[in-house]
């Protein structure tokens, strides 16, 4: 698996390399060179197989991260290619060509995030959302709570509990031995 | 009286001295070219009246005032007078219609032509041996020169290729001649013994007779004829392939007698296998001329084994067979050939121009018809004799080859007309014709139609009554510029003028099927006044089918039966041909009645004789009739009712057929083959057959019954389905006449009556949504019960009464069916049936769903009511269908009579109650009950149910979607998918793909044989001479 | 007399086989004479009587003896129709040659194979 | 017998199937419950059910013949049950038999199936087609052994008279149908698993798959009157099969019996196999069912 | 005229079916609910008897707390001692359970088919979720009060609930029915432009008719 990065840093800027496990790796490379490299990593290296592609918002940044995770069945491997992008242009050249299942991924992230890739077939039309005409709602600077309170409505009187208290109280009191839960260390 | 020598000498004079009158003008060689072609018709045809009716002898005609054998003679008989009348004939015709290439060739053309028509005179009625040499080369060289008037490669190439052919076929008949005179020290045809020839002279004849028959074009030394006909100028090739032929032919019938009778046997076999091959041939023929060509050798072929088999045959039969075969030749040859100079198309695929001309269409199609022996033109009758006598003299192989030989022909033929009729013109381009070229075609037409009269009324004392239906035709062919209501109105009336006629003709079961026929053929007439504007061509057919079913029944004797037969038969095939896209359908119907009609015609001819002063379908019960003719018979029915292994032409033709036209022919023709064939097990009854071959005829219709209705299942085209709805119906008839029983007699005469009301009930209705619609895909349509009330109606009393579920006569039928079935001891095929009654509910569901129920689509929105012309006659079959159920005595009751007249009855009839060996049936009791228990539940729903909403269509339960269009909410395509699966291989049309085998290997078989046909002239010569030697061979051996 | 129609014979199988044979269209016609040719000698050959002369009535032949002085006339006759017949023949299918020839500029019958089947 | 008589015993027999039939469905469920351990509904629930779906307010219709459809099938349901005679020998259970003979009520059978098919098609929904097709496609099916048993019977005794067929079967126990010819009795008992839809030849519903099939926009009234009719049809075809194989029943406790216990067969069955798929059960019914009721035609024909 | 008799003009008058095109406008019935009123007293009740002894309850899990239905089946819970039996169709369903929470597409098919339901009808909304959110009453897309909605009946509340308070959620709902109280059918043609307009507010590509028949 060395060896594969290190022959990949040859042919590419990879700037940077996470090694998480042994079976899972991180690297970050150059918008530009995306399609060659995952080319190339599908071609030559084994990573046949396309687990998922997400997208992160990184809003203090301004930067939106790609994330397409890779797996080779041979090497029994993940691998993570991210790549950043820039938030005010959230455009990403699409990568369907290479695998094809990729167009319902990136469907997703246009609806979800607002970042478009031009040539991906139905990219522009609705995923999960029917008929959704505000701010892509998985960007951070949308806010949900205020969205739903002016959208639906609310009713009075909610009263929100911390559940560990309101458990313990409402069930456990008289319990001799109260169990302990897993997150009181 | 002139003497036809001077045809002669007047034909070498003028030819002489027509280049000299040339140079005066074009005008008065024309003039002088035409008189003296007149002159030569004129006399003969005075001779041949002479000869017929004043009765004169025949005059032999002396040259240089000797008298035979010293010199040469002529003789002018009746026999020659006949030949030279039609020659004659033609030759003038088609000199009129050269008339415009003659005035602008060069004179020598006309010369020429004169030279030609004066050979082939001499050619006829020369007695001298040496002289039909002479006479032939002049023919020959004058053809040989004419064939040039028109200076192409291809006909010059085919000429010479001809001139190399005839040179050496000339030579050997040049060989044989001397020989002969050698031999016998003669040369007139009237003196010489061969006889007294030894195994040398024998030779000598051989070569002579050989020379001639090559000159007949028998297969395979005829490839130089081919080409001459197809490279050739239509007028030119007129003559050739009539006139030229016809005197060849005379001249091979006058040295017959002294052919040795193995020799001519021999000639005969070859003559016939010409025929066969040649019209396999033809089957693979894209070229208009040459395909007539094929036509043409297959013709000389089929009139050299009549002659030569005819040989011993009385002189009334031989007249008619030869002189039949002959005359239909050489008119309909003539004629076509002039038709493929009009048309000037070289393929007959392109022969759609055919279309801007109706004149010349019909034309066109009056001849193909005289040239595909049907009736009434002359090659029927003679067909009928030549193959009667060939069975009476035991040569069933030859009367099947020439039957196989025929339905070839047929099929390229009728191809090609189904090609000049159907087939859209791409190019728009129009004909271009004058009256010198149409007239002479519209002539011979005119003498072909004159002669059948002749015919019916001089050989066979025909009741003019047989004639109707092509009266019929004629006469609404004529008043065809009034509108197609009132051609309507006068039809029915017709027919009701007919059936009074008719009516104290028949009883019994020719009464049944007279209803059935008439009255029937009359309701469903009514829906055809929705047909508007002129509508040509379509009542005449018509009337001439039902007309011709109607005679059926009064037909004394096989030859009327079957002359009504073919009538019906060509009727239908023209009304099948109106269908827009009904070219191949039709096509195919028409080859599968015709071979059902040879059948049957060889069944008759194999049966023994009837006494001719009663109706054939009374007579043809009183005798036995062999086996062979039974199975003969059988078959031919079958084919016309489409049962099981002949089925193939029902769904395409019933599909492509006009809407109201199909209602007509599943609702009456579809019981013309059960007529016969009831006809037949009522004989078999009384006279049993050897085998038990109705046992297997009875499986033949069980089967078609469950194929007929699992192939239903998995149509798209509504008219399909119910196409092969109404074969399977038909199958329970077929099975139910085969048991011989009284309840299987009265089942089948039940169910023909019901089918009729249904199917026609049910194609009527199908016809309206048709004519709304505009589409036969079923899944195209739906939800049409709102738009269509009465129309489901319609099809709902039909499907019930189709499925026999009770109350509606269906039931009847199926208990009836059943019951015979089980007391017959029928038991494992009274299973198969029931299994198929079921399968019945899959396609009757599938068409009342898909076309009236489920989702209305976008553009039937705005579709109205079926129009009342198809409402009426609906109205008419609901009520007696209706009636019929409710009262099944008024049915039931005089089927009883009926058949009880051949068989004793099973049944008991009390009151409304029938009780067979089984079980009984109250008909009128379940009617009553059924309406009690529908009424019960109707009120109990109506008392109870809350405020009732109406909605639309698309207030459904989607699955809490809604529904994305009607197309896509419809379930209609492929609907029994999974049916498909559970049936495998017995839902595929396998019994088409065995049909489409045999066509493709008969189209590659002919391919096969015509690759004898290199082109090259080398190699026809090699035919010619290796053609002699092996037939010398065999004659050796 | 043998030998002619000997020859006679000869020269018709000659003529057909080169009419078989070659590839030249006027060769053909040729073969075509040479056949001819042979047909003629085997019908003067077949009238032909030993000893006897020429059926033409003149000094030599005696009107009443003619019957036993002269060979048989027919064949004779025959066979100068047949040579104009031959003639005529020959004579049509050279102008076809020409025609052709004007056409294609070829004289061998494989050429001329257009039409078949 | 004058005709009002008549009518007023075919309604007492009507009646009194239609409950019986009914009760038969809801003991089946209770026994069904108690299998499974469980309480199970009460054995009035399907009477319950019809007086509720009769009780709503509003019906929808989608046109007239869906509004008739479910008449023409509790007709069917009723018409079959009137041509059989129920119990041997009593005039007011014979019904109208004498209308018609075996082959009429085989036939009538489908008269209603045919009125359901057309209701439900003008429902528009196109689960109700599917529903249909894959019912009559079965049905084709199952017919198959039926028809030949039938035949078989037939041929065994010379008639298709239903009751001169249960007169012949009394006497002895061994007279019966069950006895004399088992093997068409087997083939009959096959197609009527097929007959009754129960799994594993339920294809037809398939609750989860096409719910519940062809009825799937009946609602109201409409499905009220299905209800009712299942009843009803359900004891036709019962009494139907005790008459022919059964030796039929001189009383109304016999037939009772009897055709609770031909119907626990079908029960049993239903509970043990899971459902087929269409083309899976089709096939099957061709196979066995058709070769053993062929068997039983040449037992009785041939041997 | 007075106004009231204006409004009932109005309720009889067809509706506008606006989200529909037009040539869909055909296809699809355009009638208002109508209020129908009980019959006689006794026959009512009696017929609320046995609506309350058979109810039928619709087989949609429109949310989580469909899994939750599966148990009452089971032999534990036999809820068909109780006359209740999943059913398939809405047509002929009487009890529509809302499994939990109801995001903004599911709303859509909610509406649909409690329209197709034939009256009397009842709602048993299940979990907490349904009555103000829940633990989604932040949600973009999950929408907070389903009596907004459509007219509920009981709500049975917990996140998620143990098929035993569903079980005694539904015999609530029979006691309910048997007072004659569950009339959410009447209720929601009563107020039905009000239940409409809050459907359509949140609905925005509003592709069907305005009332599922």
């Amino acid at each position: 698996m060395e060896d594969f990065l290190n022959r990949l840093k040859q042919k590419v800027e990879i700037r940077e390399q996470i090694k998480q496990r042994d079976d899972l790796y991180f690297i970050t490379i150059k918008k530009e060179q995306t399609e060659l490299v995952l080319r190339y990593i599908k071609d030559n290296e084994k990573f046949k197989h396309l687990s998922f592609m997400q997208a992160v918002d990184y809003l203090d940044d301004s930067k939106f991260m790609l994330i397409y995770m890779l797996y080779s069945f041979s090497r029994k491997v993940s691998l993570g290619v991210s790549v950043f992008i820039d938030r005010k242009e959230a455009i990403m050249t699409s990568m369907h060509n290479i695998w094809p299942h990729l167009w319902q991924y990136q469907r997703e992230i246009k609806e979800m995030y607002g970042i478009d890739f031009p040539s991906s077939p139905r990219v522009n039309e609705d995923f999960i959302l029917e008929s959704w005409d505000n701010m892509p709602p998985m960007r951070r600077d949308f806010d949900t709570l205020k969205y739903s309170e002016e959208t639906y409505y609310q009713r009075p009187g909610r009263k929100t509990n911390d559940p560990k208290e309101y458990m313990r109280k409402k069930l456990y009191n008289d319990f001799v031995k109260t169990p302990k839960l897993r997150d009181d260390k | 009286m002139v003497n036809p020598i001077y045809i002669i000498i007047l034909s070498l004079i003028t030819g002489f001295l027509l280049s000299i009158f040339d140079k005066i003008g074009r005008k008065l060689s024309m003039t002088i070219f035409y008189g003296v072609l007149s002159f030569n018709l004129f006399v003969m045809a005075i001779w041949f009246y002479r000869l017929l009716v004043v009765d004169v002898t025949p005059l032999l005609i002396n040259t240089a005032g000797f008298v035979a054998p010293i010199s040469i003679n002529l003789r002018m008989g009746l026999q020659e007078a006949f030949i030279l009348l039609f020659s004659n004939f033609i030759a003038l015709f088609a000199a009129i219609y050269l008339f415009k290439k003659f005035k602008k060739a060069k004179i020598s053309s006309l010369v020429l032509y004169l030279i030609l028509s004066m050979g082939v005179n001499g050619l006829v009625m020369t007695r001298d041996l040496f002289n039909i040499f002479v006479f032939l080369e002049i023919v020959s060289i004058s053809t040989f020169a004419l064939i040039t008037l028109e200076k192409n490669l291809k006909s010059l190439s085919a000429g010479f290729k001809y001139m190399l052919a005839g040179g050496v076929v000339s030579t050997f008949f040049l060989l044989g001649v001397i020989f002969v005179y050698y031999f016998s020290g003669n040369l007139n045809l009237d003196f010489i013994n061969t006889g007294t020839f030894n195994n040398l002279g024998m030779i000598a004849v051989f070569m002579m007779s050989l020379g001639i028959f090559i000159e007949l074009k028998p297969f395979p030394a005829n490839g130089w004829a081919l080409d001459v006909y197809e490279a050739t100028d239509s007028g030119i090739v007129s003559v050739i392939a009539v006139v030229n032929s016809a005197a060849i032919f005379y001249v091979f019938y006058k040295i017959m007698p002294m052919i040795p009778n193995n020799l001519l046997q021999l000639l005969g076999y070859a003559g016939l296998l010409t025929f066969v091959l040649s019209s396999l041939m033809g089957l693979k023929q894209e070229n208009a001329k040459r395909l007539l060509g094929y036509s043409s050798i297959g013709q000389m072929g089929l009139l050299i084994s009549a002659v030569v088999f005819t040989t011993n045959a009385p002189e009334f039969i031989s007249i008619l067979i030869v002189g039949g075969f002959l005359v239909n030749h050489l008119l309909a040859k003539a004629g076509l050939f002039w038709i493929t100079g009009i048309v000037k198309k070289e393929k007959i695929a392109d022969w759609g121009v055919l279309n801007h001309s109706k004149p010349l269409l019909i034309l066109f199609g009056l001849l193909l018809f005289a040239l595909a022996s049907l009736p009434p033109f002359p090659g029927f009758w003679a067909k009928w004799e030549f193959i009667r006598w060939l069975i009476m003299e035991k040569m069933t192989v030859v009367a099947v080859l020439v039957l196989i030989g025929s339905l070839c022909e047929i099929a390229f033929l009728f191809r090609w007309f189904n090609l000049a009729v159907k087939k859209e013109d791409l190019q728009e381009s129009q004909i271009e014709t004058s009256h010198s070229m149409n007239l002479p075609v519209a002539f011979l037409a005119g003498v072909l139609a004159v002669i059948p009269v002749i015919i019916m009324k001089y050989f066979y004392q025909i009741d003019l009554i047989h004639l109707a239906p092509v009266i019929a035709l004629i006469v609404i062919f004529i008043i065809e510029i009034i509108p197609s209501k009132i051609k309507g109105i006068l039809s029915l009336i017709t027919l009701g003028t007919y059936g009074y006629y008719l009516y104290p003709l028949l009883s019994g079961l020719q009464l049944f099927f007279a209803v059935i026929f008439i009255i029937g053929g009359g309701i469903i007439l009514i829906s055809t006044f929705n047909r508007k504007g002129l509508n040509q061509n379509f009542y005449g057919l018509l009337l001439m089918m039902i007309l011709s079913l109607g005679n059926l029944l009064i037909a004394k004797g096989y030859l009327e039966f079957f002359l009504n037969w073919e009538f019906m038969t060509i009727s239908s095939y023209l009304l099948f041909l109106r269908g827009k896209n009904a070219r191949n359908s039709s096509f195919v119907y028409l080859i599968f009645s015709i071979a059902g009609a040879y059948l049957l015609m060889l069944g008759f001819a194999f049966a023994p004789a009837v006494s001719s002063d009663m109706v054939l379908l009374k007579s043809i019960t009183q005798i036995q009739l062999p086996l062979v003719s039974i199975i003969l018979m059988s078959l031919g029915f079958l084919i016309k009712s489409g049962s099981l292994g002949v089925h193939i032409w029902v769904p395409d033709a019933y599909a492509e057929a006009e809407d109201d036209v199909t209602a007509l022919i599943a609702g009456i023709l579809s019981k013309v083959g059960i007529l016969g064939f009831f006809v037949l097990a009522v004989s078999a009854i009384s006279h049993k057959p050897d085998i038990d071959i109705f046992y297997w005829i009875g499986w033949i219709g069980v089967l078609s019954t469950i194929i007929g209705a699992f192939l239903a299942v998995f149509q798209e085209d509504m008219k399909r389905l119910l196409a092969y709805s109404s074969m399977s119906q038909i199958g329970y008839i077929v099975a139910s006449v085969a048991m011989l029983s009284h309840l299987g007699l009265v089942t089948a005469l039940y169910l023909s009556f019901n089918h009729l009301l249904f199917k026609g009930l049910i194609f009527l209705a199908i016809a309206g949504v048709i004519y709304r619609t505009k589409t036969r895909n079923m899944y195209e349509m739906g939800g049409l019960i709102k738009k269509m009330p009465i129309s489901y109606i319609s099809v709902l009393i039909g499907i019930i009464a189709v499925s026999g579920v009770p109350p509606l006569s269906g039931f009847g039928s199926k208990w009836l069916l059943y019951s015979a079935f089980i007391e017959k001891g029928w038991y494992l095929q009274s299973g198969v049936l029931f299994f198929a009654s079921a399968v019945s509910f899959l396609y009757l569901y599938r068409l009342i769903h898909s076309v009236f129920l489920g989702q209305l689509k976008y553009e039937h929105q705005n579709v109205k009511e079926a129009p009342i012309w198809f409402i009426l006659p609906q109205l008419i079959f609901i009520i007696a269908l209706m009636t019929i159920s409710t009262f099944p005595n008024l049915i039931i009751q005089p089927l009883n009579a009926i058949v009880g007249n051949y068989i004793d009855s099973s049944i008991v009839i009390d009151g409304y109650k029938v009780t067979s060996s089984l079980g009984y049936w109250n008909g009128n009791q379940v009617m009553m009950v059924t309406m009690g228990v529908f009424m019960v539940p109707l009120l109990l729903l109506l008392l109870l149910i809350g405020k009732t909403q109406k909605v639309k269509q698309f207030n459904i339960v989607f699955a809490a979607e809604r529904p994305e269009s009607p197309q896509t909410t419809h379930v209609a395509h492929n609907m029994y998918a999974h049916y498909k699966k559970v049936l495998g291989g017995w839902g595929k049309p396998r019994i088409l793909s065995f049909w489409n085998g045999v066509a493709e290997w008969t189209h590659s078989l002919g391919n096969l044989f015509r690759q004898f046909y290199t082109g090259n002239g080398q190699t026809y010569i090699l035919h010619i001479i290796l053609y002699m030697v092996v037939l010398y061979i065999i004659l050796g051996v | 007399m043998i030998f002619s129609l000997i020859l006679g014979f000869i020269l018709l199988i000659l003529g057909i086989s080169m009419m078989l044979t070659r590839n030249n269209l006027i060769k053909i016609v040729i073969g075509f004479s040479i056949m001819d040719t042979g047909i003629h000698l085997i019908i003067v050959s077949i009238g032909y009587i030993r000893n006897r002369t020429a059926p033409i009535i003149d000094a030599a032949v005696n009107i009443k003896d003619a019957t036993s002085q002269v060979v048989d006339p027919i064949p004779s006759a025959l066979v100068l129709t047949a040579i104009v017949i031959g003639l005529a023949v020959t004579a049509v299918m050279l102008s076809f040659i020409v025609e052709m020839y004007k056409k294609t500029k070829s004289l061998s019958i494989d050429d001329y194979q257009e039409l078949k089947w | 017998m004058d005709i009002w008589t008549k009518i007023f015993y075919a309604v007492i027999s009507v009646v009194i199937a239609t409950i019986y039939g009914l009760a038969l469905g809801g003991v089946v469920r209770k026994i069904y419950a108690r299998v499974h351990g469980r309480y199970g509904p009460p054995v009035w629930q399907p009477f319950i059910d019809i007086i509720k779906t009769h009780a709503k307010r509003v019906a929808v219709s989608h046109g007239i013949m869906f509004y008739l459809g479910p008449v023409f099938r509790f007709a069917g349901g009723l018409g079959t049950y009137l041509f059989i005679p129920v119990i041997f020998g009593s005039a007011v259970f014979a019904n109208f038999s004498m209308a018609g003979d075996l082959l009429l009520v085989m036939y009538f059978i489908f008269f209603g199936q045919l009125g359901m098919a057309l209701g439900a098609g003008e429902g528009g929904h196109p689960y109700s087609p599917l529903g249909i097709a894959r019912g009559l496609s079965q049905m084709t099916t199952f017919e198959v052994p039926f028809a030949l048993s039938v035949i078989a019977l037939a041929i065994q005794y010379h008639t298709l008279n239903i009751t001169a067929i249960v007169a012949a079967q009394q006497g002895s126990i061994l007279n019966w149908t069950l006895f004399t010819n088992p093997f068409a009795v087997v083939a009959a008992m096959i197609s009527m698993l097929g007959m009754n839809m129960h799994s594993p030849f339920s294809i037809v519903l398939a609750p989860q798959e096409i719910p519940i099939g062809p009825p799937i926009e009946m609602n109201s009234s409409f499905l009220a009157t299905l209800q009712t009719n299942r009843g009803l049809f359900v004891a036709a075809k019962l009494i139907l099969f005790m008459n022919l194989y059964f030796g039929g029943a001189t009383n109304l406790v016999v037939m009772i019996v009897k055709t609770f216990l031909i119907y626990m067969f079908s029960v049993f069955v239903g509970a043990a196999f899971p459902r087929f798929r269409p083309e899976q059960a089709m096939r099957f019914f061709l196979k066995w069912p058709t070769i053993i009721g062929i068997i039983s035609i040449i037992f009785v024909a041939y041997l | 005229m007075e106004k009231k008799d204006i409004n009932e003009v109005e309720k009889q008058m067809n509706l506008a079916n606006d989200g529909l095109s037009d040539k869909e406008k055909t296809l699809f019935s355009d009638a208002r609910p109508q209020v129908v009123p009980p019959v006689h007293k006794i026959f009512e009740n009696f017929r609320n008897w046995a609506r309350a002894q058979s109810l039928w309850m619709l087989a949609f899990g429109t949310g989580c707390g469909a899994i939750e239905l599966r148990p009452l089946m089971t032999s534990r819970y036999d809820m068909s001692r109780y006359g209740i039996a999943p059913r398939p169709s809405p047509r002929q369903s009487s009890v529509f359970i809302i499994g939990g929470y109801a995001s903004l597409k599911t709303i859509k098919r909610i509406v649909r088919s409690y329209e197709q339901m034939q009256g009397p009808k009842f709602v048993i909304a299940l979990g907490s979720c349904t009555i103000n959110g829940g633990m989604y009453y932040d949600s973009y897309y999950t929408i907070n009060r389903i009596d907004h909605y459509i007219p509920v009946d009981i709500y049975v509340t917990g996140c998620m609930p143990r098929p035993e308070s569903l079980l005694a959620g539904f015999n609530k709902l029979k006691e309910r029915i048997r007072a004659g109280r569950a009339d959410g059918m009447n209720k929601y043609a009563e107020n039905f432009d009000w239940y409409k307009k809050n459907q359509k507010r949140i609905i925005k590509d509003w592709n069907m008719p305005d009332y599922n028949w």
